[in-house]
């Protein structure tokens, strides 16, 4: 087998070495009922050439986001990611390093988790950003949790516009950890209410900018509400792009800004992995509750600057059952595509690809609102809204995904039984005018 | 060679990417403009290239050597998982396209849980898990629901051995219970006296890693699982080290209700520098139906994933929630199938085989100048303690940092707590026999070294590496974790 | 532009410091009549995206092998190539190299072509080879160059059956250097009779084996015709994996063996770039006057093993007018790709690559002969055969094409107007049994 | 560390591909099989995978820094055009597949061509040169046809200046012409006394380099054309330094007939460790005709490529041959024009004027402690010679091995040859500011270190590199080219 090295030969040798007869000596220890005789039920070993063809007979049942007219968002955006960013991720040394434990032989690791850090934090407009999360569903649910240990309060207020697949990995989280979640309902288009759920034991609301729906919305008036009832703001940023046009949670007031960075470095991949951002303001014990990796400057024993892994008290490998979470990775291949990605664009081309995405998306939302049978129910917005169409938005997705155009994603997804006929439409720099030209074409047609 | 930061180096007008001029529309943000600077440096592309390329080759890697961390199975990572996950077919399809244009996807991961329940024995797997702890989560989260359902409002006590992983006793918390340890017998394994004396009607779950962090197959291990049964409790296996025995033992066989899996462990997908893992975690039939959504559903030839809670109950399930947004880590998918189809039944088995004969191997050709913590063989990873070194002045970190002046990764250290100043060594099945030679060669030259008082050799190590030994105090006592504004 | 680092302040800075008041002032040593005011009349800058989307474009234009039932060969033949190779051949650390003048800092690439070497040699059966040439048809004619130097003797006899690309390369450069060139007729599944050219003037013969036609010959008569009369024997092998299977050229006493590695670690690129292989016998006046880059073992001031060029009196950057040859580069990058395949293969997935690729030849060649309209005309082969059809094969071949099958190269594509009705087929590990249906049921359609 | 050799290494038993079994057949080769063994060691895929990665560690490159080879021109690898060029429609087509299969591919011929012609102001270009080298033959070949065409069979000689590449008189004598040495004037350039004396009616051509390998603009040039037209010959153009002037001047402009141009050097393809490169020759209206098979030709929408003489002839053409097999580097191609469409006319521009003012900083910089070979600016490569070595026991050599010490690559050495101890520096436009500067400094630093008399950091450089000094002339005296057989 291609990828094992030692050879029949080898394996006697080392047998005797060992002083056993055969591999089944190494093996007594498991209860003879449960010892395999042979291999299980499944296809024998195959050449790299027959795992191929079988791969790309499954590839091709797929319809790429790059052979369509591509619409799709709710959460994971298309951008074109530089061919640079993939070939960096693929350097051995990147990809097949571990956790960087051993400081002294990672610090190609450690710098660049440093380096992204500090990207997400000023991106945010936070202090301090940890080395990343699973994906924004999850940082969600743990910066709940974190507002937990914090406020030593049970409550947390959930936005309707929250992404439902957010709100839900959020309530999962919480359920057995003596917090109580409540959500506001739905309303596409609109800033939902939340001021009147705090209360003086709510821990954290949690409001996602732009929302599901792409509606932008100001946070001050959260954050200063929220602050009043000693609450914290957690936001939520699931488009990352949108932080190169819009103010940053950070100057709005947010204390914890959770996010989702997929758009820059990562693509699609059918929802992972992906890699979710975690930030909050500089205050010792925001930091010590901290869940998630945390990279730090210090210097080595020659006094020069050198970064290690820190801050390791709060985690579970120390801690155990009083580690500030259960979590022992972190996505790093795909934070250091997304700091690679930014790195690349930097100040200046961040913006300018932010207000490319805004500008396909008016281009859009003036082509929907030319149809007849839709109506745009987003008025402020970033590279993504919602319209209501004269038809369930299911069955016109599926019609135009018969035309081979990716059209968006119907409400009715994220929210079973509701919104039949909403449709949540994303526009990117990877737009041409002929994507707005056939979808326009088709909606005419199936409406 | 020092690197700047791109903070250092980059420019904040600067671009590494081109772009069309916008055309200059007036926006419609609600006047949400971001107005003030963010602060972010711009490379060039060749500037960029360089600034990783250079940081890259500060860190060790697999594809550069022998990486023995025990626990953390450092496997070759095969080139046709990298290309295959690549195809635009998987790689570029959204979560939330119609199900219909992403059949193959869908069957994809069809594909793999039915890999993985057959390897397994189980009649289920939650795919969604994004890690091993995220795995541990979605297992002992089925296990609550589980205990919930049956209204058994008391069973809160989860028993977790002390050789365990921390992420075990921190998930047990995360889902409410409480954590009881159970100590070890002298030969390394679950102390079964003290496991029968915890025993008792608030005993919600056993955590149990098998083979254990000792590098030891846990010989009682179905007497564990009837016990626990008996008690009316549930039987967690941590899966970390399934790799020990895929193909050899199906862990359905062995009683267990609940494992996760570690596709970057046992199925060769990279380890990235920390990430992404993924954590499919498979279930008896007792708590298939609390497994969370989304699952993958085949009728007839139509593949779908169910979504919600209420279409999962229309199956008769009932899933303790969603861990997540969309559907797992399909890029590990891609690459877990494409190692598991390449190894084949046949393979997978001999691959397993290996990796406990060539930790054998060390464990046997070293056991003279080390001192191996327990008796007899082991299977994938070689424990030893620091008795061998004893007052030569060099403790287990400094011996592990001198192997990197020696071009290895050094072995996972203090780890598990039950053994003093433990060395855990795991060489996987990739490794060949001459690479291990050469390794057990310098580690024996080493233990020699340290006996024969080359102390400083130890204590001053390392001096070849990219960097000394680092600070680590100062870095907690006044964490730096971001670079200052200029 | 994104590979440009410098910025406008950086391009004022520096002109202040030469001294300059503009960028013109550094081209005023250009004729004023040449100087170019603006851009060139060609587009202006393009965006990563834009330039993708350039050549999807072109790319979808194309049927690739990887589409289609495919049976093309004639000197470049479709082979699995391990996804390592790809990814080796792309590590910064070879890609981005010079050729290695400065072995200190060159050691990677010189410790792999030191292998390539031996690799070559052992494979060809002979004792010394070079670090490559462009491709196997310029490899071709420089051994011609080389045996006329060695032999002092202006003619050289080409087998009529060496490909015609080959032989008109070889004639090309010959041309302008007092070389005669006597070619045989083609003859497809035969052995031209070369013997009766060779006499006191004869410097080489050039014979290809397997041929153009995919006829496998015994080259050791042709070899002692040859140094009977003191004339070299050069081999041409252009399906490089047939040396698995077959007898090496060195052990049937050729002199020099020139080859395409095209087959191993390279893939089909459309004709380039390939890997010219070069071996010739341990003498001392072959080695002197051999063509291209030559690897050597030699220690370095610590007395450690290292790898230098060597041998490079031979060569246009010392020797300019009296070089062996006016070749300055090999063909490095591909030479590595040859090399990491070879390695992975070895001797024991050599030999089985060769004889499967020797029975899918033979299952081609019994499927061909089932059907009427078709002659079988090459009886000893190894991966490559000749059929005789009852109509015009380039009309066949286009036809099967519109079908989606590429089923080979028509005779006269190579020999124009000669051999009408002859198609050269080869068959690798690469066709399915579905693929020998296809081309069986479609020949059957159309004949 | 060493690196061993895979027969070294490998097993003559192992294999890292897994294939299928033969079933077996009676083969049918005319009973031509191998009956010895061929002596090809096979490695296992981790194993290939770290001797590959760990040899590369070996090597210097661009994407680690700085490579300021004069001549070789080292810029900046767009990987961009790395994964253009694996498209499958690029990479994974036949080069005798009827070419009504492969017409984007030749249309991208077809529009390289058409870019390179644009750029050069000329009417033709052949593409399938596979190297400078190989251009500059092409080129010569046409040249020597076009003479055979009018029937100048004594037109044989070929005046090449003293500081061309070696490759020129090489070629020259290639296609049958001896060669006549020009010098070169005080400022670098061609010495046009010496130049009109030489010319006479057995000249053939002159080859000529511009800019020079001084890195300078042959000022002259229009009046050389002239004047070598009016003695009958004809002008080739080395276009190995065309990248300081691309977008700025073209080529035909100043009265060229041939000219090869290094899409290597020119428009960013790697330059891979030595190869492979491309060599597309433009030709005059006076030299197209005899242009070699196969071209690219466009007929409506279909784009065909003619492969014979006698198709050539149809065209009015009368071709000199064919210099290989096929079409040409398709590879090189892909990624040509992919830099060139990035950069566009504009860019293209840019990065000749950027690759000028770079090189022109280096001599602004170091000029103060170093020795310009020539007054005045320079082109894209700053020349300096040995004078601010004298009297300091270190060499030209010594200088260069003590940069590899320092980080990076050295320069050219040696060459033009019509300087003393020549330090021939091209730092590419691909450098940042910043980059120049480090650069600098060291530079002036290691020249001050000559000076004061530190002798031995540079008689016994490199001391941190993968290898000291090797010694060449065992290696030549003593030649071991490949690994004896066990």
């Amino acid at each position: 087998m291609r990828y094992l090295p030692l050879t029949p030969d080898d394996r006697k040798a080392m047998l005797e070495t060992i002083g056993v007869k055969s591999i089944d000596d190494l093996f007594t220890d498991v209860p003879e009922a449960a010892r395999l005789d042979g291999p299980v039920d499944l296809p024998r070993r195959a050449t790299e050439l027959e795992v191929e063809r079988a791969f790309a007979r499954m590839a091709k049942k797929n319809l790429s986001a790059g052979e369509a007219p591509f619409f799709v968002g709710a959460g994971a955006y298309k951008h074109h990611v530089p061919a640079t960013v993939d070939h960096l991720i693929q350097r051995s040394e990147f990809l097949t390093a571990y956790t960087p434990y051993q400081p002294e032989i990672s610090q190609g690791t450690l710098q660049t988790l440093f380096e992204f850090q500090t990207q997400v934090a000023r991106l945010t407009g936070m202090d301090v950003a940890n080395a990343s999360m699973y994906d924004g569903s999850t940082a969600c649910a743990e910066a709940v949790l974190m507002a937990q240990r914090i406020t030593k309060r049970r409550k947390a207020v959930l936005s309707g516009n929250l992404h439902p697949h957010y709100a839900q990995a959020t309530e999962t989280l919480a359920k057995y950890m003596d917090i109580t979640v409540e959500t506001e309902g739905a309303a596409p288009g609109k800033a939902d209410d939340l001021v009147k759920y705090i209360d003086e034991d709510t821990a954290c609301i949690v409001v996602q900018n732009p929302d599901v729906f792409g509606h932008v919305r100001d946070l001050a008036p959260l954050a200063e509400a929220a602050h009043a009832r000693g609450a914290l703001l957690i936001a939520v940023v699931t488009e990352i792009v949108s932080l190169g046009l819009l103010k940053s949670p950070g100057e709005m007031g947010a204390d914890i800004v959770v996010g989702e960075g997929q758009s820059l470095g990562v693509g699609l991949q059918f929802g992972g992995p992906y890699v979710g951002l975690f930030a909050c303001r500089d205050d010792r014990n925001f930091i010590r509750n901290m869940p998630g990796r945390l990279a730090g400057e210090t210097v080595d024993a020659d006094g020069r600057r050198g970064f290690v892994l820190t801050l390791s008290t709060r985690e579970q490998h120390i801690r155990r059952d009083k580690a500030t979470s259960n979590i022992c990775t972190n996505s790093g291949l795909m934070a250091l595509a997304f700091t690679i990605h930014l790195s690349l664009l930097g100040e200046k081309g961040l913006t300018k690809l932010a207000r490319l995405n805004h500008e396909r998306a008016i281009d859009l939302a003036d082509r929907l609102s030319g149809i007849d049978g839709v109506e745009v129910v987003t008025d402020a917005f970033f590279n993504e809204l919602t319209v209501k169409l004269s038809k369930p938005a299911a069955e016109v997705v599926e019609k135009l995904a018969a035309k081979g155009i990716l059209a968006g994603v119907p409400a009715s997804r994220l929210y079973p039984g509701k919104f039949e006929n909403h449709l949540i439409l994303a526009a990117t720099e990877t737009n041409t005018d002929e994507d707005l030209d056939a979808l326009e074409a088709a909606l005419k047609e199936v409406l | 060679q020092a690197e700047p930061l791109i903070f250092e180096r980059g420019d904040f007008d600067n671009s590494g990417v081109d772009l069309p001029e916008p055309k200059g529309l007036e926006t419609r943000t609600g006047g949400l403009e971001r107005t003030a600077r963010i602060g972010l440096p711009g490379l060039s592309e060749p500037e960029t290239m360089r600034h990783y390329v250079r940081l890259s080759r500060k860190n060790y890697a697999i594809d550069l050597g022998l990486y023995p961390l025990g626990s953390c199975t450092m496997k070759h990572n095969p080139r046709l998982n990298e290309k295959l996950a690549r195809l635009p077919g998987f790689i570029d399809i959204h979560p939330l396209q119609p199900q219909s244009t992403v059949q193959g996807a869908i069957e994809l991961v069809g594909e793999l849980a039915r890999w993985l329940m057959t390897l397994t024995n189980t009649p289920c797997v939650a795919m969604s898990p994004k890690a091993g702890a995220h795995g541990e989560l979605c297992g002992m989260m089925a296990i609550r629901a589980a205990l919930d359902a049956r209204g058994e409002t008391r069973r809160r006590r989860v028993l977790v051995p002390e050789s365990a992983h921390g992420t075990n006793p921190a998930t047990a918390v995360q889902c409410g219970f409480t954590t009881d340890e159970i100590p070890a017998d002298a030969t390394g394994r679950v102390d079964m006296e003290a496991f029968k004396a915890k025993l008792g009607e608030d005993v919600a779950a056993i955590m149990l890693t098998n083979p254990n962090t000792c590098g030891l197959f846990e010989r009682d291990i179905r007497e564990i699982a009837d016990l626990i049964h008996e008690a009316g409790g549930y039987f967690y296996c941590d899966g970390a080290n399934f790799n020990a025995i895929v193909g050899r033992v199906r862990p359905g066989d062995l009683g267990i209700d609940a494992m996760h899996i570690n596709l970057h462990k046992t199925f060769s997908t990279p380890h990235g520098g920390g990430g992404p893992g993924s954590g499919p975690t498979v279930f008896s039939e007792a708590l298939a139906p609390f497994a969370p959504v989304p699952y993958v559903k085949k009728d007839g030839d139509t593949w779908s994933l169910v979504e919600h809670e209420a279409e999962a109950k229309a199956d008769g399930n009932d899933p303790f929630g969603r861990m997540v947004a969309f559907h797992g880590q399909m890029g590990m998918f891609t690459r877990a199938l494409s190692y598991m189809m390449s190894h084949g039944s046949d393979g997978l088995r001999q691959a397993a085989e290996d990796a406990v004969l060539n930790a054998n191997y060390i464990l046997a050709r070293c056991r003279e100048e080390m001192t191996p913590a327990f008796e007899g063989t082991c299977m994938h990873e070689a424990l030893f303690d620091d008795r061998f070194l004893k007052d030569t002045g060099v403790s287990t970190l400094d011996f592990a940092k001198a192997m990197i002046d020696e071009g290895y990764h050094p072995m996972t250290m203090y780890f598990p707590l039950v053994v003093h100043g433990a060395m855990l060594i795991e060489p996987t099945e990739t490794e060949s026999k001459a690479g291990l030679d050469r390794f057990c060669d310098t580690l024996i030259q080493l233990a020699r070294s340290a006996k024969a008082g080359e102390t400083e050799r130890f204590t001053q190590a390392p001096r070849f590496a990219p960097a000394r030994r680092l600070d680590e105090t100062r870095a907690a006592r006044q964490p730096v974790l971001t670079h200052a504004a200029e």
